[in-house]
């Protein structure tokens, strides 16, 4: 019933032809809509964290020799141009991204969706339902890999004389949703598949509609003055006037964070422990709250205290000022012999929350505990390239830290990627270089632990030590807050980046 | 040494040496005599001496703000401004906030102002091929609004105070090189020129006498009537984010950050805007009265 | 110290006997642009053909139409229009050769007709007066000046620091008089100096010429299109139709003949001064041709009443009339040899 | 028969920036068909005598005291559709810059079949033939295509002889001309004077011909009135004022037009300049320049001397100058 | 004409190619990597390495500008960056959405800028002329951005009159000229006005002002023309100038839309240029400001050839 407008912060509606650009948000609105993957996360439940369940896969298993796994196809699933879904489509999905010879190989998504399954060596169609991947090493976590990767149809590619151009303007997926009109940086016009193979999720309302709206007041006034439904991030300032005039906000904690990257190059002081815990220590989270009108999560750790993952590390960076300067002065540190810093922060950037006032309560509070900090404020893309280069870089100019927020999902993004030996920039996103024989064993036996009770035991210890040796400066977790007109009903905010949206109904 | 009468009885009164009234102090004498113009430079000089002087009036610290402090009204006590998105003192922001504003606002003026003359100047007097180039070349820099020029420069380049200033600068040179190319042009076909090049003077004397001090007058007019422009302009790049970055107090990029605040306080968020409106409507009309009183033949 | 010892004009090298200047062949043709490209056209021929003399502490005036090219001519003699063509000898040096541009406007001075326009509104009186000398490198430059200032009938103590819109047409006409002679030349080029001035103001004017021209043994080229003006202050005059030379002789002579058929419709069309009199029949009909595309052969031939043949082909060449070698003339009607069926007859009556 | 013109104690003062007194006390009359030269220097009045007598001084800058009847009709009170009926057709104008009094986007045709049109309410083709035939009788070549000219195509002359055409193209009963041939050459200059002479003859019409070249007043008119300062000092038949010339400043004018004077010879000019009327004159104007000045000059305005006719003098020396001469 | 409507078309040819050097160089000094917005965070430096070679960013430059001048002149502007989409496509659409706004701003900001200064000028030094300069540096003296916001909250926020972005409902921009799309427009045309209708007033009283100085007038008033003809008159001399400032405002409204455009959310040309900006999306960037300012260009153009077809004082040759 009725029509959901809905303000996203992206400036442009999100790639269409199966695997999204625009980060989180674009596999929110137009991946997890449109499309379906393998195996999915489970979206029904805001109480609990997500977790894996069967997609277009309806079950999967590793082999003896840990290397080559198993998919069973769900029977029955079409796509929306009535093509059924088979295991060779799925292989020629996983060409279009990574076999740059094949014909439908497509950089823009391959762009998008290659880095997400680096453990993926091959792949082969056993029989119509039936496929196997096989991965480089063993890697318990190519589940979560492959819950990135969404189907396209190769019957409608082929449709389109072959073309992705023309595949973006009437794209065809299995999920619960049809892309029925798409004008560029303007509007994408979903409506409900009846085929879908989860009637449960085969979506209510008649119509929703996608509007990029970039500039957050925009949004605002949008939502205000009636042109849309839903808005996503709201600027914390303006919720108490939307609240004032019955609009609802919605939010819940999910697997985000705001943190500082710490430096463990030769030199930085970060490489102190007690430093490291100092400043955790030294800030009052409580009392950032109001500038972000209530809209976040104190952070206990690098994940948040709700994540499964999350275990039970001792050391609580909670405020405590005393005991972070005892901290300092055990470190040498003391009221006449500051610590001087430099971090890196940017003034914008996708996802940062509001990087400039938070990072100025941080100063504000470490210099509480004689740590001075010196910014160096680099645009949102510079910083990205910064972060890609690593702490090491001369272009960081000696920054001991770089203040990031993480997508912090499933374990290769929330865990392994920051500190991995392998992975230390410019080969992956470790930037502050940091190398330790005991965190390597733990990331090694996450990927080599394939019962997933005992994976989430590997997984809470790793993080255990995230949280015990401070390894970041953990500051706070954003509650995906969005604004909804009155009229929205059913909505359930999963703990999750993605959203389900066939429970939506809209009040007259 | 007698001399025959032929002044037709000029010298007959007792002759008082007269008082030399240069041209500048009959301008200032016109100026003082124009109260609008008088009350807009004075508006204008007392931002920029707050804005020079911003240290030393005990203003709150515009960096230092309190998250429990933030978008505090109008009218606080300790704030009389109230207090920014992040506690910050509005009063201290805005003054501080002239600093970099009117700095970005004016200085690119100034700059285009010395060399658009320079160029203009020497196209216009020395005509022929050099003028061809320059003014062909500035033809291709009119080619773009000056408000797209700027913000494609400040885009390409990044966000910025130097950027601004150099984005601006550029966007400012062509239209002062060709006012100044014009103004210098007629002046050269003027019979007092051609009087002075009778003299044997040769073209730089006759451009230091002759040429600067009349055409710098209708050109340094026509760019006081930039500044405005050139204050939204640069007000509006960090507005955009392509100019001043946080969280350097600045009145566009204020604007921008308290647009939110918008729903919480809406007179505060409207203080930067007021201050740029203010602030460019005295340029405008201190620009206009100076033309009046530089206006010598009437 | 009187205003007499403080002029030092160049010294006289050719003796007495030799003109101060000598123009021959001039020519200058401006360009007009125009067409697809913007390349030039046509040529305004401004000035043609034109060869005079003068001579030491004569007065040369020059009369013609509006346009006909006296002021080019005069901008011509000193070098701020650039010539197409010609000579132009000073004192026996060739500009060029023996001559530099700066000596030779050391040596010739100019006063403009405009007298508001030819002073630098940003420039007191006395900068102005000043300016020349200081570029000259005369000695003090400012006392020259006041000196000047003081001869031409300014005071120097009310006029000094005065802007040239504080004066009125007639001081400023001193003004730029003074200016001139600051520069102590030896010949002044004035350029309808006192057309803009009311009657009476223009009386004080060529007054004060007068009196400067004897105490100073100048010489001066003096161009107006008003005939009472110029026969009052000249010694001879020079009559220019579109760009050429048709007729020079000394005063009396031409009062007494105008031997060129335009000269005569020029003294014709002057206001008869008598009520009981007046002129009945203008002398000739029309502007004057645009000086673009100036008619080919004797550029009057359009208007003239006594044109043949002749005339709209050949060029008249400027010679000396059969019984007055003094009086110059370009006309067909004088030259016996022209071709023009009453050639050598003179201009009829 | 009315007066064609009569002009009493007409006094214009200007306010603004600064104060000019104009015009002071200025009392002149025209008999129908007369031709009067108006002689004076520049910013003696006479071109503010002349917009005056069209109502044509800005109304929030000038004042004017004093009276205008032209036919008898009290020009002064006129106004709105009234002013607009008398202004080209009862009197009109031709100014002395035909290049700036013409509206130059419009053709001349059209300028003139404009006025026409609203005169004679006749409609456009007509009025555009009555143009046409006042071209052909101002002499211009090829009238038919120069109907279409704009001003900027015309040669200065040409223009002049426009304007008098849109001048005369309603048959005023007085033409005002202001200088209408000091920017002209000399040839083209007599040309226009005698084009003027024959149509005044033609029409019938007085004409105000105002001038600062006494040979001009010559050529063209039968009486002179002299200017100075705002008022007038003398006037007399052409004849009269050039043989007789009895205001000290008549003579000076005079004496400074060079006619047959002796080439070199010191010229007899009139010291100074004039005054700036910045208060109304309260003495003769000219004494400070006067040769003949007398203490009684500067105590009060010398009266104005009515001698025999229409011919008067304002000078105190106005018999004993002619004895002296 | 004809001659100078060529000779005018041929003097554009060297100042298209300076705006095209112009625009290819402008994004040539940016700093940091076009790549950096499209690349998923994580990409590696050889993804990285493939995309710059898809692109073509691996050329020398020279090679890069014959080769994007080479696709121009053939239409092709090369595909977006961030969207991968035709660049040409993306600019016609989004600087059509512009011209509507930008004519809208000038339909109301013209006639009023133009009435406005005809009184100041006729009624000089009165209280109507003080007050239309009062009103007509305001105008020019007020950022407009800001006022956008202010009409915002009033109208949009706070009365619910008129929507606050978009180009229609529901973020449609396929513009109908019914009373739901106009009303999209009414906000952001009304901003854009402000700044034109107070240039546009200036110069039309110092033009009316001018003129009505000129000696024509008192002719006009001395052959017996009544107020109205003399102001039709006035109307007729100052149409080329005024005409030609309108044309050049016209241009400026286009070019200059992006801030309210950013704004209103309008998906004009300026909005596209934003995002480019922040996407450090190069081909687009340089596409949008390249049509902008060939279109700039062409109204210089048009505005030329209009003044010399109306006022005969122009040659025309
Ligand atoms: N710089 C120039 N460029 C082009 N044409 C010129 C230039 N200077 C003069 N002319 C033309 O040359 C011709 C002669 O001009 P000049 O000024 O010498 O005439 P003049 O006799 O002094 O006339 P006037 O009496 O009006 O001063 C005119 O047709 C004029 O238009
Ligand atoms: N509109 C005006 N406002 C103020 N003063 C004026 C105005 N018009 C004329 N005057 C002044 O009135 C006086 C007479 O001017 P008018 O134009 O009548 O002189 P004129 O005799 O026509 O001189 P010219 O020969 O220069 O045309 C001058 O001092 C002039 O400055
Ligand atoms: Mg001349
Ligand atoms: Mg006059």
């Amino acid at each position: 019933e009725g029509t959901l407008r809905i303000g996203m912060t992206a400036a442009d509606i999100p790639l269409t032809t199966g695997q999204t650009d625009q980060g989180g948000e674009g596999m929110r609105f137009m991946g997890y809509t449109v499309y379906d993957s393998l195996i999915e996360w489970d979206l029904t439940s805001a109480d609990k964290a997500s977790t894996l369940i069967p997609g277009l896969a309806t079950e999967w298993s590793v082999g003896e020799d840990e290397l080559t796994w198993t998919f069973k196809l769900r029977d029955g699933v079409t796509f929306h141009d009535g093509s059924p879904l088979t295991a060779e489509v799925v292989v020629w999905n996983l060409d279009k991204l990574l076999d740059d010879t094949s014909e439908q190989y497509d950089s823009r998504q391959a762009a998008q969706g290659k880095s997400r399954i680096p453990a993926v060596a091959s792949y082969e169609v056993v029989d119509d339902l039936t496929l196997t991947i096989t991965t480089n090493e063993p890697d318990a976590t190519l589940p979560y890999q492959l819950a990135w990767i969404v189907m396209s149809s190769k019957a409608n590619w082929e449709a389109m004389d072959k073309d992705w151009e023309k595949v973006a303007m009437s794209p065809s997926g299995t999920g619960p949703w049809k892309l029925t009109e798409f004008v560029p940086r303007e509007r994408a016009v979903l409506v409900p598949f009846e085929d879908y193979w989860d009637e449960s999720r085969i979506p209510q309302l008649d119509e929703m509609i996608l509007i990029p709206l970039p500039e957050p007041n925009a949004r605002a006034a949008a939502l205000m003055s009636g042109q849309v439904d839903w808005i996503e991030a709201p600027a914390p300032d303006t919720i108490p006037a939307m609240e004032a005039n019955g609009f609802k906000i919605s939010s819940n904690a999910y697997p985000h964070n705001w943190t500082w990257h710490l430096s463990r190059v030769e030199g930085s002081p970060w490489n102190d422990i007690k430093v490291r815990k100092a400043a955790n220590m030294a800030i009052d989270r409580e009392s950032m709250m109001p500038l972000l009108g209530g809209l976040m999560i104190p952070a206990k750790g690098f994940l948040p205290p709700s994540s499964n993952w999350f275990g039970e590390p001792e050391f609580d960076p909670s405020y405590d000022l005393e005991a972070a300067r005892a901290l300092m002065e055990e470190a040498g540190y003391g009221p006449d012999n500051h610590l001087e810093v430099k971090a890196l922060i940017s003034p914008s950037g996708s996802g940062q929350m509001l990087p400039l006032p938070m990072n100025e309560f941080v100063q504000q509070s470490l210099a509480e505990a004689w740590i001075d900090v010196e910014f160096s404020v680099v645009e949102w893309n510079q910083m990205i390239n910064l972060w890609r280069a690593g702490a090491e870089d001369e272009a960081v100019d000696g920054a001991q830290s770089i203040n990031f927020t993480y997508f912090i999902q499933d374990p290769f993004t929330g865990l392994i990627r920051h500190l991995d030996c392998d992975l230390i920039a410019p080969n992956g996103t470790n930037w502050g270089h940091y190398c330790d024989p005991e965190m390597q064993a733990l990331f090694e036996k996450i990927k080599t632990t394939f019962d997933p009770e005992e994976q989430e035991a590997v997984l809470q210890e790793t993080h255990e030590k995230y949280v015990n040796d401070a390894l970041f400066l953990f500051v706070t977790h954003d509650v995906a807050p969005r604004a909804l007109s009155p009229k929205v009903e059913g909505f359930v905010q999963a703990q999750n980046w993605y959203q389900n949206f066939s429970s939506i109904t809209m009040a007259d | 040494m007698a001399l025959t009468d032929t002044t037709g009885g000029q010298a007959v009164e007792p002759a008082p040496i007269e008082k030399p009234q240069g041209y500048w102090s009959g301008v200032g004498a016109r100026l003082v005599r124009d109260p609008l113009t008088m009350i807009c430079a004075g508006v204008v000089l007392a931002l920029i001496l707050a804005a020079v002087f911003a240290p030393l009036l005990g203003l709150a610290d515009p960096y230092k703000g309190s998250m429990i402090a933030r978008l505090k009204p109008l009218g606080t006590e300790g704030h009389i401004l109230g207090t920014d998105e992040q506690g910050r003192d509005m009063l201290a922001r805005l003054i501080y906030g002239g600093r970099l504003t009117l700095f970005i606002g004016l200085m690119p003026v100034v700059l285009a102002f010395f060399i658009g003359s320079a160029l203009g100047i020497t196209a216009g007097y020395v005509g022929g091929l050099t003028n061809t180039i320059i003014m062909r070349t500035v033809d291709v820099f009119f080619a773009f609004p000056s408000v797209l020029l700027a913000i494609a420069i400040s885009g390409a380049l990044g966000a910025g105070i130097v950027n601004s200033l150099v984005s601006l600068t550029i966007v400012f040179i062509p239209p002062i090189t060709r006012v100044a190319e014009a103004v210098t042009s007629g002046v050269r076909a003027l019979d007092y020129i051609d009087a002075a090049r009778a003299t044997g003077a040769n073209a730089w004397t006759v451009i230091r006498v002759h040429v600067i001090g009349n055409v710098l007058s209708p050109i340094f007019v026509y760019a006081t009537s930039l500044t405005s422009v050139c204050m939204i302009l640069a007000a509006g790049l960090s507005f955009l984010g392509i100019g001043v970055r946080p969280p350097e107090p600045e009145w566009g990029l204020m604007l921008n950050t308290l647009r939110s605040a918008i729903y919480v306080n809406p007179w505060l968020s409207a203080l930067p805007g007021v201050m740029i409106f203010i602030t460019s409507l005295c340029l405008n009309l201190l620009s206009d009265g100076l033309r009046s009183a530089m206006n010598v033949r009437d | 110290m009187s205003v007499t010892e403080t002029y030092a004009p160049s010294a006289d090298t050719g003796g007495p006997g030799q003109p101060l200047l000598i123009v021959r062949d001039l020519q200058k043709h401006f360009p007009v642009s125009g067409g697809l490209l913007g390349r030039t056209q046509a040529k305004v021929q401004a000035v043609d053909r034109v060869s005079f003399s003068v001579k030491k502490g004569e007065t040369l005036g020059i009369v013609g139409e509006s346009g006909c090219g006296k002021s080019t001519t005069a901008k011509l003699l000193i070098g701020l229009t650039e010539k197409d063509r010609g000579e132009i000898i000073f004192d026996g040096h060739a500009l060029g050769e023996r001559l530099s541009l700066k000596d030779l406007r050391r040596g010739v001075q100019m006063v403009f007709q405009d007298s508001y326009a030819t002073l630098n509104p940003r420039l007191t009186i006395l900068d102005s007066v000043a300016f020349g000398a200081q570029v000259q490198g005369l000695a003090d430059p400012k006392c020259l000046a006041r000196k000047m200032m003081d001869r031409v009938g300014l005071d120097p103590n009310r006029f000094a620091h005065r802007y040239p819109h504080e004066l009125s047409g007639g001081q400023r006409q001193r003004v730029n008089i003074a200016r001139a002679l600051a520069m102590s030349p030896r010949l002044v080029v004035l350029d309808e100096a006192v057309s803009a001035l009311d009657k009476s103001v223009e009386a004080q004017v060529l007054n004060l010429l007068g009196d400067l021209r004897a105490e100073f043994g100048l010489t001066y080229i003096f161009i107006s299109h008003d005939l009472n003006v110029v026969r009052f202050i000249s010694d001879r005059i020079l009559v220019m139709y579109l760009g050429e030379v048709v007729e020079v002789a000394p005063v009396d002579s031409i009062w007494a003949e105008q031997a060129h058929p335009y000269t005569r419709s020029l003294f014709s069309a002057m206001p008869s001064m008598d009520p009981d009199d007046r002129t009945k029949e203008p002398p000739l009909v029309g502007d004057p041709p645009n000086p673009i595309n100036p008619p080919k052969g004797c550029r009057f031939h359009t208007r003239c009443r006594f044109a043949a043949e002749a005339c709209k082909t050949k060029v008249p060449k400027l010679a000396g009339l059969s019984g007055n070698a003094d009086h110059l003339v370009a006309c067909h009607l004088h030259d016996a040899a022209s071709g023009h069926p009453k050639a050598g007859q003179g201009v009829p009556a | 028969m009315t007066k064609l013109l009569e002009i009493n104690d007409l006094t214009v003062r200007f306010s603004g920036k600064r104060t000019v007194h104009a015009i002071n006390n200025v009392s002149l009359s025209m008999e129908q068909g007369e031709t009067l030269a108006l002689l004076g220097e520049s910013g003696s009045g006479k071109s503010v005598t002349l917009k005056a007598l069209l109502g044509l001084l800005p109304p929030k800058r000038s004042s004017v005291e004093g009276s205008i009847h032209v036919n008898g009709t009290d020009v002064l009170s006129l106004s709105g559709k009234a002013l607009q009926r008398y202004r080209g057709a009862e009197v009109s104008m031709v100014f002395q810059e035909p290049a700036l009094a013409l509206d130059p986007v419009y053709t001349v045709g059209h300028q003139i079949a404009e006025s026409v049109m609203r005169h004679k309410g006749v409609s456009k083709a007509d009025a555009l033939s009555t143009a046409l035939d006042m071209l052909d009788r101002v002499r211009i070549p090829s009238a038919n295509r120069r109907l279409h000219s704009y001003p900027h195509e015309l040669s200065g002359g040409m223009r002049q002889r426009v304007m008098i055409a849109l001048a005369l193209a309603c048959r005023p009963r007085l033409l005002l001309a202001d200088e209408p041939t000091t920017a002209l050459d000399a040839t083209v200059q007599i040309q226009i004077l005698l084009l003027l002479r024959e149509l005044q003859k033609e029409f019938g019409m007085g004409v105000i011909f105002v001038t600062h070249d006494i040979g001009v007043a010559v050529e063209i008119s039968e009486r002179v009135a002299v200017m100075y300062a705002g008022q007038i000092v003398e006037e007399g038949t052409t004849r009269e004022i050039i043989r007789d010339g009895r205001h000290p400043y008549t003579q000076g004018l005079l004496a400074a037009n060079l006619h047959d004077v002796a080439r070199g010879a010191r010229l007899n000019a009139i010291p100074g300049a004039p005054p700036a009327l910045e208060v109304k004159p309260d003495a003769c104007p000219f004494a400070p320049r006067c040769s003949h000045v007398m203490p009684a000059c500067r105590a009060a305005l010398p009266p104005m001397v009515t001698t025999e006719g229409r011919r008067r003098v304002a000078c105190l020396h106005a018999d004993a100058v002619v004895a002296a001469e | 004409m004809l001659t100078y409507l060529i000779r005018r078309l041929i003097l554009v040819l060297p100042v298209a190619f300076g705006v095209s050097v112009i625009c290819f160089l402008l994004v040539q000094i940016a700093p940091g990597d076009p790549l950096t917005a499209i690349m998923p965070v994580d990409a590696t430096a050889e993804e990285q390495d493939a995309m710059r070679a898809a692109y073509g960013l691996d050329k020398p430059l020279p090679i890069q500008y014959a080769i994007w001048i080479g696709n121009l002149v053939q239409g092709d502007m090369g595909k977006s960056i961030a969207t991968g989409r035709p660049v040409a496509g993306e600019v016609f659409g989004a600087v059509q959405n512009s011209l509507l706004l930008a004519v809208s701003a000038a339909v109301i900001a013209f006639p009023i800028g133009t009435a406005l200064g005809f009184l100041a000028g006729y009624f000089r030094d009165t209280l109507v002329d003080r007050g239309v300069t009062a009103i007509s540096i305001a105008g020019v003296s007020v950022p407009n951005y800001w006022l956008g916001i202010v009409l915002v909250i009033i109208f949009s926020v706070n009365l619910g009159w008129l929507p606050s972005m978009g180009a229609g409902p529901g973020g449609s921009s396929e513009w109908q000229w019914n009373w739901e799309h106009m009303r999209h427009l009414v906000l952001p045309a009304v901003t854009l006005a402000v700044v034109p209708i107070g240039i546009v007033a200036r110069t039309v009283r110092a033009l009316a002002g001018d003129i009505l100085s000129q000696d024509f007038v008192d002719a006009l008033y001395a052959k017996g023309m009544s107020r109205v003809d003399v102001l039709r008159h006035v109307a007729r001399n100052a149409a080329a100038t005024a005409l030609s400032v309108m044309g050049l405002q016209l241009g400026y409204l286009l070019g200059g839309s992006i801030l309210i455009e950013t704004v209103f959310n309008w998906p004009g040309s300026g909005f596209l240029l934003s995002n480019a900006i922040f996407q450090r999306d190069l081909p687009l960037l340089q596409g949008t400001i390249l049509v902008l300012a060939l279109f700039f260009v062409a109204m210089n153009l048009i505005v030329d050839v209009a003044q010399a077809a109306i006022d005969p004082r122009i040659q025309r040759t």
